[in-house]
């Protein structure tokens, strides 16, 4: 399958299906989730309305390190076949990835004022994540500022590929720090669980923000294309070379 | 002189199989192939901005073509072109702070030749500049140093680009002296040069670049 | 191969009319700014000093990080050094092994001068220089693996500080609970043997990684 | 003739794939890893607050110092403005004028946000912004002078440190006491007039000095 | 083309009464007079590291003769040197993250010639170029560049320092063509070359610079 698409020409066969579908589900499931955990799911007994916020800020944490792992890779990939697909695909999760990890970032930070009185504090989970950010911003910014197309793809994967000890880091920093945040408990194998009308809207939000990161990133992944056909074509023709003895 | 040129080990060779060469979104070179032997002297000729440089560096294995490839081999293996290239590019790259002398001995002590030093400095005339920091030298005088620079690599295939460019009389003669040299003891010189190609050895090729029609 | 690469870095640092201060003289600058900034009341200062002393270790370590390739690469001898046959690793190892003696040792040597001006206990001040020691291989090698990411990118001195504040956070965290955890356990402290980790981390990914990127941009 | 210098630095600093944004990074992170190295905690850092900022902005101003003149004289571009007429005095002023744009206004904008960091107050956030903005000049001009004083000395980054740090010296501190000031006596408080009064010493003196500076560096 | 080169208007010219210059301890040259007036061709040679390049910077005003002095005439004014010359470096001094027009109209704003630019571009042959960033030049085309910034100063006096370096066959036809329509207008060109030197003008000298005895 991936081997079948590693030929642009087919991926954009592929994708011209794929893109809208993704976009349509997409879709479907941000309003139905957002209606499950705006208007249909209960208030928490300790957090109040506020609790809703954990409908936006769980999945987009952990769509930001999904983005992040795909995105390493995608890298790993570019790196050892050096693959022009796996480049347009790596730079193109990083988009919604950076959007993600900033959203998670500030969700919770809007979540943190009512829960713990606090915008922001320098525990483990939020300082790694706030490094994700990093992350992120300098791999974009690898891109932007080396021309060359190859070359930039090779450094930028490299990049990924080291700053991925980071994501073990944002998912173990609240066993490693002690923290304020919130461990594990719908991701922990046999913990208590939540009740069905908090995990239900929990779900459907996980689902809507997989398919808005496909939906983006297959955009992402086809412009990359274009753009680099686009720059192809216009070209002035290679020089005339003769090889002669004197 | 000889110790600057002792006979090459074993003989080598560059094979260019239809390599594609672009910069940016222009391309240059498209499908070249070439072969290049021991004892062979090869000019390379074209406007500027043509890809000469561009062709060079490719040779060197310091820019991936875009397509094809280039295989540098010793007798009949392929090797890393670190094993055989000496390049000496368009702009010289002496360290500013050390003097001419120390420059060229950092290099030998890479290459295990500093036994050659003096006598490849006064080979390309920089003995009374041994001892000043390369900064203050004249352009002609920085070349040299170059030339220097591809003798005590003891690489078997130089390519140099533009070598006489900035030289005085007597430079362009040391160019044409030393390629000699080397090729008799069976290396391999690609040049790119403006000036007329001269034929050095039996075996002396020219390849010119020129705009498509 | 290695001694005479380094010898070189060590030769045109001499040679540069102290640049290679560079880092100590910021070292000592930031150590006044902050003790004038803050008040200079030694009582506010104490508890603060190792952090301090710790953020400015950082700081200037970071300012020379972007210099590690750069001169090299832009001169043309990078790719030189490349057709020289010292490979990738040989280069860096080099280049960490110079950033370290060059940038590092300096302000390991002034840290008990600034821990004068602090009036640090000199329990404090052993554990403060042996948790600088400990991280100082992961500290030169995120650099050299930045400055390879970024040779030859004019202005990459900004994105260096990027690139490199996610790998260095860890080591500062560490790095200052470690001086607290040595008043507690001693030289047995939990961080002191996460800052070995962290530049075991750095030796095993970090310096394969900044060969691998200085590669790429010789291809 | 100014227009087209300024212009052309802001213009390069634009494709420089965000160099200018050196400084701003550096005031982030500046920031960031401080708080972190200080605990984190609110009741600790508020009160340090507008001392960390300002060291924030001298320092990440401090940084980018050295870079105002050098490109241009190793490039051969310094001897050629010299040819075109474009006397030393005006080059000192466009450059003065587009670091104070490119390298100090960004973190000025940005403090607001670091303020938030710290809860700061509002009137604080005010008092800090207005002393910052009331101390560029000077701070532009000293970075101008220093660099055009050691314009093309390789590893001149030390020396800049060294040869500007007495001129920043008494900005930090009358611009940290005018915070404290504007708590008590408002915008009329003696420490802005301080201020004031420094950043005119700088436009009077600093910028002929750093104008025979570039001279003398051309014949 | 005639835009480019109008007449000049005040007459220039350069007086060089006794000066010597020295590079660290080394003396290159002493005591030399010479004057050169409108219309006037000088072609410095000699050999790599004689002191061309030194000489042609003391006549720019970038280098303080060790003794005696050079004086700059506008009419029978001395003038400042900021004033009459143009000069062209061994180095190209392009920006290397402008593009060639933008880095040659940041030069026509200082200079007020901003309507020459598109002209001047074609006429050294860089249309094709003007949108690259200099960074991505040919070492011909930055030589090119450099020669655009000569035509766009409008500057009388001209200093050139090998502009035939890195030059393919048209570009130094273009430097000769150039040359001479400067002259033509009343220009002064001085040039330090390796090539053999060319009549270009009816008043063409050549200062030659020899090992002393
Ligand atoms: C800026 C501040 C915050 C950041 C950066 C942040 C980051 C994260 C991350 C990365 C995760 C995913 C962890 C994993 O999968 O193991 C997560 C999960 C979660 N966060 Fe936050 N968070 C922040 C603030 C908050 C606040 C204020 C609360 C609530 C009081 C909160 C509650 C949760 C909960 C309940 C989870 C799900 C944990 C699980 O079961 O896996 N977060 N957060
Ligand atoms: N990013 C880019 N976009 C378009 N064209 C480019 C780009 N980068 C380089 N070029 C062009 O590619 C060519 C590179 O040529 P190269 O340096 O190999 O020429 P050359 O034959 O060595 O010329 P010279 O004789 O002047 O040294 C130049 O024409 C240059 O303008
Ligand atoms: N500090 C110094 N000590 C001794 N000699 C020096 C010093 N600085 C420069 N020189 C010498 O002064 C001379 C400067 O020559 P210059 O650059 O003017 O030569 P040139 O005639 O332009 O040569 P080229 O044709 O190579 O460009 C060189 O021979 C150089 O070695
Ligand atoms: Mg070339
Ligand atoms: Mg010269």
């Amino acid at each position: 399958m991936i081997n079948y698409l590693a030929n642009p020409v087919r991926f954009l066969k592929f994708s011209k299906v794929a893109t809208p579908v993704f976009g349509g589900l997409a879709l479907i499931t941000t309003i139905w989730g957002l209606y499950l955990a705006l208007i249909k799911s209960p208030p928490a007994i300790e957090h109040g309305q506020s609790v809703r916020m954990m409908y936006v800020h769980v999945p987009a944490a952990w769509s930001a390190m999904m983005a992040y792992t795909a995105l390493t890779v995608a890298s790993a990939v570019s790196f050892i076949w050096r693959h022009p697909l796996a480049d347009s695909a790596a730079k193109s999760f990083a988009v919604p990835g950076t959007a993600f990890t900033f959203l998670a970032l500030v969700t919770g930070s809007l979540w943190g004022k009512p829960a713990w009185g606090t915008w922001w504090q320098w525990d483990g989970r939020m300082t790694s994540v706030l490094i994700l950010l990093f992350i992120y911003m300098s791999y974009l910014a690898l891109w932007q500022i080396i021309p060359e197309r190859k070359r930039a793809a090779r450094l930028a994967a490299i990049l990924a590929m080291v700053g991925f000890v980071n994501i073990p880091i944002i998912k173990f920093s609240v066993d490693w720090w002690n923290t304020l945040h919130q461990p594990a408990s719908i991701s922990t194998p046999g913990a208590p669980g939540m009740p069905p009308e908090i995990l239900w809207p929990l779900l459907m939000m996980v689902a809507a923000y997989s398919f808005l990161f496909a939906w983006l990133s297959m955009r992402g992944i086809e412009a990359d294309i274009v753009k680099s056909r686009k720059s192809r074509s216009h070209q002035i023709p290679a020089a005339k070379v003769i090889i002669e003895d004197i | 002189m000889n110790i600057l040129f002792p006979p090459v080990k074993k003989s080598a060779s560059l094979e260019v199989a239809g390599i594609s060469l672009s910069r940016g979104d222009r391309s240059l070179i498209s499908g070249l192939s070439i072969t290049i032997n021991q004892g062979d002297v090869l000019w390379t000729q074209g406007n500027n901005g043509i890809g000469k440089t561009t062709f060079l560096e490719a040779l060197a294995g310091l820019r991936r073509p875009d397509t094809g490839r280039v295989s540098w081999m010793e007798g009949s293996t392929p090797v890393r072109p670190e094993k055989l290239i000496a390049y000496q590019p368009h702009k010289s790259f002496a360290k500013a702070l050390l003097t001419t002398k120390e420059d060229l001995k950092f290099w030998a002590g890479l290459y295990g030749t500093m036994s050659l030093v003096t006598e490849a400095l006064d080979y390309v005339g920089l003995s009374e500049q041994a001892d000043i920091t390369t900064q203050n030298l004249s352009a002609g005088q920085r070349r040299r140093l170059a030339l220097a620079k591809l003798i005590i690599s003891q690489k078997p295939i130089w390519i140099m680009d533009e070598p006489g460019a900035a030289m005085d009389n007597s430079g362009v003669q040391l160019i044409d002296r030393l390629i000699a040299q080397h090729i008799e003891r069976g290396g391999i010189a690609i040049i790119a040069s403006h000036d007329t190609s001269r034929k050095l050895s039996t075996q002396t090729r020219r390849l010119t670049l020129e705009v498509a029609a | 191969m290695i001694a005479p690469l380094i010898k070189r870095d060590l030769v045109l640092a001499l040679r540069s009319g102290g640049a290679w201060l560079y880092g100590l003289f910021f070292f000592a600058v930031f150590i006044a700014l902050s003790a004038i900034a803050l008040g200079g009341s030694l009582n506010v200062m104490r508890p603060l000093a190792p952090a301090l002393i710790w953020l400015a270790v950082i700081f200037s370590a970071m300012l020379s990080f972007h210099s590690i390739f750069q001169e090299d690469y832009r001169d043309g001898n990078l790719a030189q050094l490349k057709l020289s046959g010292a490979g990738g690793l040989i280069l860096c190892t080099a280049k960490a092994i110079s950033f370290t003696l060059l940038s590092i040792l300096p302000l390991i040597i002034a840290t008990p001068l600034a821990a004068l001006v602090f009036d640090m206990s000199s329990q404090t001040v052993m554990a403060t220089v042996l948790s600088l020691i400990l991280a100082s291989p992961a500290l030169a090698i995120y650099g050299v693996l930045s400055s390879a990411i970024l040779a030859g990118r004019r202005g990459g001195g900004f994105l260096i500080v990027l690139i490199t504040t996610p790998f260095l956070i860890p080591l500062l965290i560490f790095g200052i609970e470690a001086i607290e955890g040595y008043s507690i356990h001693g030289l047995v402290a939990l961080e002191f043997r996460i800052l070995v980790g962290l530049s075991f981390i750095a030796i095993a990914v970090g310096l394969p990684a900044a060969a691998a990127a200085l590669n790429a941009h010789l291809e």
